[in-house]
């Protein structure tokens, strides 16, 4: 009946103290409530950048054995690349394992050794290049243990165990921003019921005069409900105008620190428009909670 | 309207009503009496459908007030008026806004409150703080605001709880004749009062609370020698004569609230 | 004059709505801080460690140049390799850069290539050792490049590069979780400034009539003060009451998902006394506000 | 107590008190009278330093308030008794814990408060609502409650705003001789009301404002042929006589507030 964002100015129901601090109030948990939000979709698009990144594969470095004879010394060294492939194919998450021909060993060489006609003498270090299966999350560090101990002189490529830890944090960051958004999206949730509460107390004889008045239940809790819901949405949208600049400020500092290296930290058009909801969302939560708790209130009375 | 072996507890308490039992024809006019504290106002929001009694039957325009839903309520608190002993004006709220509730509430029509509204507030004296608000009125004329709020919609049933306790005799004679129009042209009265000048003057008979929550009914009690007594002094009947029985046009035009 | 924690059953100035809703507000606030906070003290804490883990050096490899006399190839190979030196002494935030002897060299690759005595003939690629000044941020994938347009065959180690970006990038999240901490308190501070302002509407009249009874400002402020620093360490012991099993959570889920590859998520002793003193600040906040806004809001009065 | 020239206005409204000059000495008693809306209130507003006026002197205790700082005021405050048109009482408090609050104010130990309160409570006549809280209470009880507290404490000024709009006849004349007793033992005392029962009883001057804000000071009121008009009344004198006139004895015993 009335219009939520053009609320006549007789209405019945007050704008004193509640009007003035309830929009501050939201306006602070939907400013945190954005930033989480954000931090979580920013961190997980960062993570897809990051898993893109990192081939499934690794690879495995085997020392050539040593010996008088080089003959012999190639024959123990092919059979520790035998016996890393037999550990490797063991394990569940390895989708296939298969050295590198010496002929490419070489050529992988050269660009360090120059093209001398030496290189193909020398006793070459073999590389394995192991596939990890896909969504698998292999522990690499323990898998190189696991290697060092069966097979004399292997050793897993270094850079790789660190950034498939470097995910693995990242992953943990990503879960805990999403926690983080449920807990101030709760949080909001919580401070939006506690003001509506705390406004229908503030109320009280206004609710009361009206209902003895003979005004019915519905026409009261709209009254109220539509109070809430302004003053929400007020703070919501006032949250939301301060929370974009410092979410640009942010980002236009990560971006500069990360040096390019990284990711950008970006948001897409979709994240924008999911942060811009929060306000809509708090200020539904209010239209909710007002009505039933002005409902409960009434009940309460003859 | 008819109260039946009504009793009232406030929580454990005692009984502060015991087996009321009365019944107001319509179109009466009635005081309620009785020493202070002794339930007059309890009564009275039993009347106005504030509280459910404790026990017995209350009937209010020919239907069972105790046994009805909540949600039948609100029509039938719509043909009530009432005045609260403390006001319960809405501070944000101009007088004229104040007034106008019961009319906003019902649906009434902007352009039929922008024509009564300001008439009854004039009637009552308060023709310039149509706009003021409550709290920047004085104690009398927040009680005159209180009583155009309960009479504007003209209710069926008018309850008033001490509605002259902070106006002089003068106005209270006013506001006397005020509900005697309105009783006139068919409204059940009953006012709850400690003034016994006006007891007096206006011979309604009296529902009289005795110690213990009981109820009398007395016959009006007399005003002896009127005339002589007080001929001299602002509130006699002469004086009143001349301002007080005219109602506000508006006020006897309306149809029903 | 009257005891914090044990208010008289009498106290002038009433616990009705202010009372049943200001400590959730404070709790919900001082919740977030806490976890900001600690947030920010964790990330600091492994930044340390990471830092501790990049020794402050980086390895520039130059690939030997080749050519049909090997004299003058090895020539060659040492003009770039003073090249290479010139430019990195050049930078400011290069303490050292000194080349690594051959003997050391041939040590070095032994592992890989054996011990044969075919390796002292190679074109053997040189390594610079760099050491990076104290405290300087250096880019150093912008050295690398600026390396390699000046010197041909130069490159730099690629797993250091990796590891500078990434406390980089962990020293930008430790200043956005110092800016968030700033944010939650800040956003605390509010809260309860507006909930007393909020209380102090709401009891207004008894203000008032204290004042006209005669009492003075101080004792009216402080009537008031009392009951918020109640209510705010009511509140703000709730907060933390339920952020510590949180972060304990928290703390055992990371510990969980890093795999001991990262410093594990822990709090100093310090660190917790520092977020238990949380409550403490809030309760101090409300006090001095309460203060201020008592005594302003008498003032205005005669 | 020395008014001179004082003018008040509220913003920039018209002034609603203009000109307002008298003097009241120790120990006198005045009613202060006046229609609904001439600035009563107001008037007692400046009385008791809730206000200072627009313009002109006012002086108390001999010192003159317009000049003073707001830090010298509670000193003074103190030895000045309020009963407010609207109560003012702390909803949660008990009416015992109300009554206390001047002199825990004050500093007065807890055993003479648990002595003297609920015996002035008892002579009003809450006896048994010692503890309750004034939502509990009714109108006038409430009235009675906030009459208490504003003497409990012997004040050296007394001033009371309508003070028994809400209760009957038999206990405001009760009220008013808890009022001249106080006066009689030295306290000064100012009350406005419109029950003109009451102003023609007690034959104190009066202070009455006309139209306005204008204040004139007038002899006692007359009360004509008293015995004869109201003598089968429960509000006789001769009715009063009996229990009016003994005032609790804590309140004579009390040295000073
Ligand atoms: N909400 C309540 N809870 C408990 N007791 C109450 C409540 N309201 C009133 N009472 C008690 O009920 C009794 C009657 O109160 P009520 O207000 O009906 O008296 P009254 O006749 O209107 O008095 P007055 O003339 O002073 O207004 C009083 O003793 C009062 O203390
Ligand atoms: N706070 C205020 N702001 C503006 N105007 C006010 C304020 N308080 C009172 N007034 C106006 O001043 C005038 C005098 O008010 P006051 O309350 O002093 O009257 P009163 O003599 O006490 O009346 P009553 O007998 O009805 O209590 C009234 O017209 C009122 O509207
Ligand atoms: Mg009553
Ligand atoms: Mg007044």
């Amino acid at each position: 009946m009335i219009p939520f964002f053009a609320p006549r100015a007789n209405l019945p129901i007050s704008a004193d103290s509640t009007g003035r601090y309830l929009p501050w109030l939201v306006a602070m948990m939907v400013f945190l409530a954005v930033l989480a939000l954000a931090g979580a979709l920013a961190v997980g698009g960062v993570l897809d950048e990051w898993r893109r990144d990192v081939a499934g594969t690794v690879t495995v470095q085997i020392v050539p054995a040593t010996g008088v004879d080089p003959a012999s010394a190639r024959a123990e060294t092919d059979r520790r690349v035998a016996q890393a492939l037999a550990v490797l194919r063991d394990r569940p998450f390895v989708a296939s394992a298969e050295p590198l021909e010496e002929p490419r060993l070489v050529a992988l060489l050269e660009p360090w050794l120059g093209a001398s006609d030496l290189v193909r003498d020398l006793p070459l270090p073999r590389l394995i290049d192991v596939r990890i299966a896909a969504d698998a999350r292999p522990d690499l560090k323990a898998l190189g243990e696991t290697l060092r101990e069966a097979v004399p002189g292997v050793s897993l490529d270094d850079h790789q165990v660190w950034l498939a830890g470097i995910i693995d944090l990242a992953e943990g960051l990503s879960l805990l921003g999403v926690l983080v958004v449920g807990l101030v999206a709760a949080a909001t949730a919580a401070t939006v019921v506690h003001a509506t509460r705390l406004g229908l107390e503030v109320h009280r004889e206004q609710i009361e005069v009206l209902h003895l008045i003979g005004a019915h239940d519905r026409y009261i809790a709209q009254q109220f409900a539509a109070r809430m819901v302004g003053w929400t949405l007020e703070g919501g949208l006032i949250g939301l105008l301060v929370a974009m600049p410092t979410l640009m400020l942010v980002s236009w500092l990560a971006a500069d620190m990360e040096q390019g290296l990284l990711p950008p930290f970006s948001l897409s058009f979709w994240d924008w428009m999911a942060l811009a909801l929060v306000p809509a969302g708090a200020a539904l939560l209010a239209l909710v909670t007002a009505r039933m708790t002005v409902r409960r209130a009434l009940r309460r009375m003859v | 309207m008819r109260f039946e072996n009504v009793g009232l507890r406030y929580g454990n308490g005692p009984e502060v009503l015991q087996d009321v039992t009365f019944a107001l024809g319509p179109g009466s006019f009635h005081f309620l009496t009785g020493a202070s504290g002794t339930g007059k106002t309890s009564l009275l929001s039993l009347l106005y459908l504030a509280r459910r009694p404790s026990r017995g039957l209350i009937g209010i325009f020919g239907r069972d007030i105790t046994a009805m839903k909540r949600d039948d309520l609100p029509p039938i608190r719509r043909r009530l008026g009432v005045v609260f002993q403390d006001f319960r004006l809405l501070d944000h709220l101009s007088a004229l806004d104040n007034v106008a509730l019961p009319l906003r509430v019902a649906g009434v029509s902007e352009s039929d409150i922008q024509k009564h509204v300001p008439e009854l507030l004039t009637w009552v004296g308060l023709a310039d703080h149509i706009n003021a608000k409550p709290p920047t009125l004085s104690g009398g004329q927040k009680q005159r605001v209180a009583i155009a709020r309960a009479v504007i919609n003209r209710p069926d049933v008018l309850v008033a709880d001490e509605p002259t306790g902070n106006v002089d005799d003068r106005i209270a004679f006013r506001l006397l004749h005020l509900f005697a129009e309105l009783n006139r042209l068919g409204t059940t009265v009953v006012i709850a009062t400690h003034n016994e000048t006006l007891v007096r003057r206006f011979r309604f008979p009296r529902l009289n609370l005795a110690g213990g929550g009981r109820l009398e009914v007395l016959p009006p009690l007399a005003d002896v020698e009127e005339g002589a007594a007080e001929g001299g002094s602002p509130a006699a009947p002469g004086a009143m004569a001349g301002v007080g029985p005219v109602p506000p046009a508006s006020l006897a035009a309306r149809s029903d609230g």
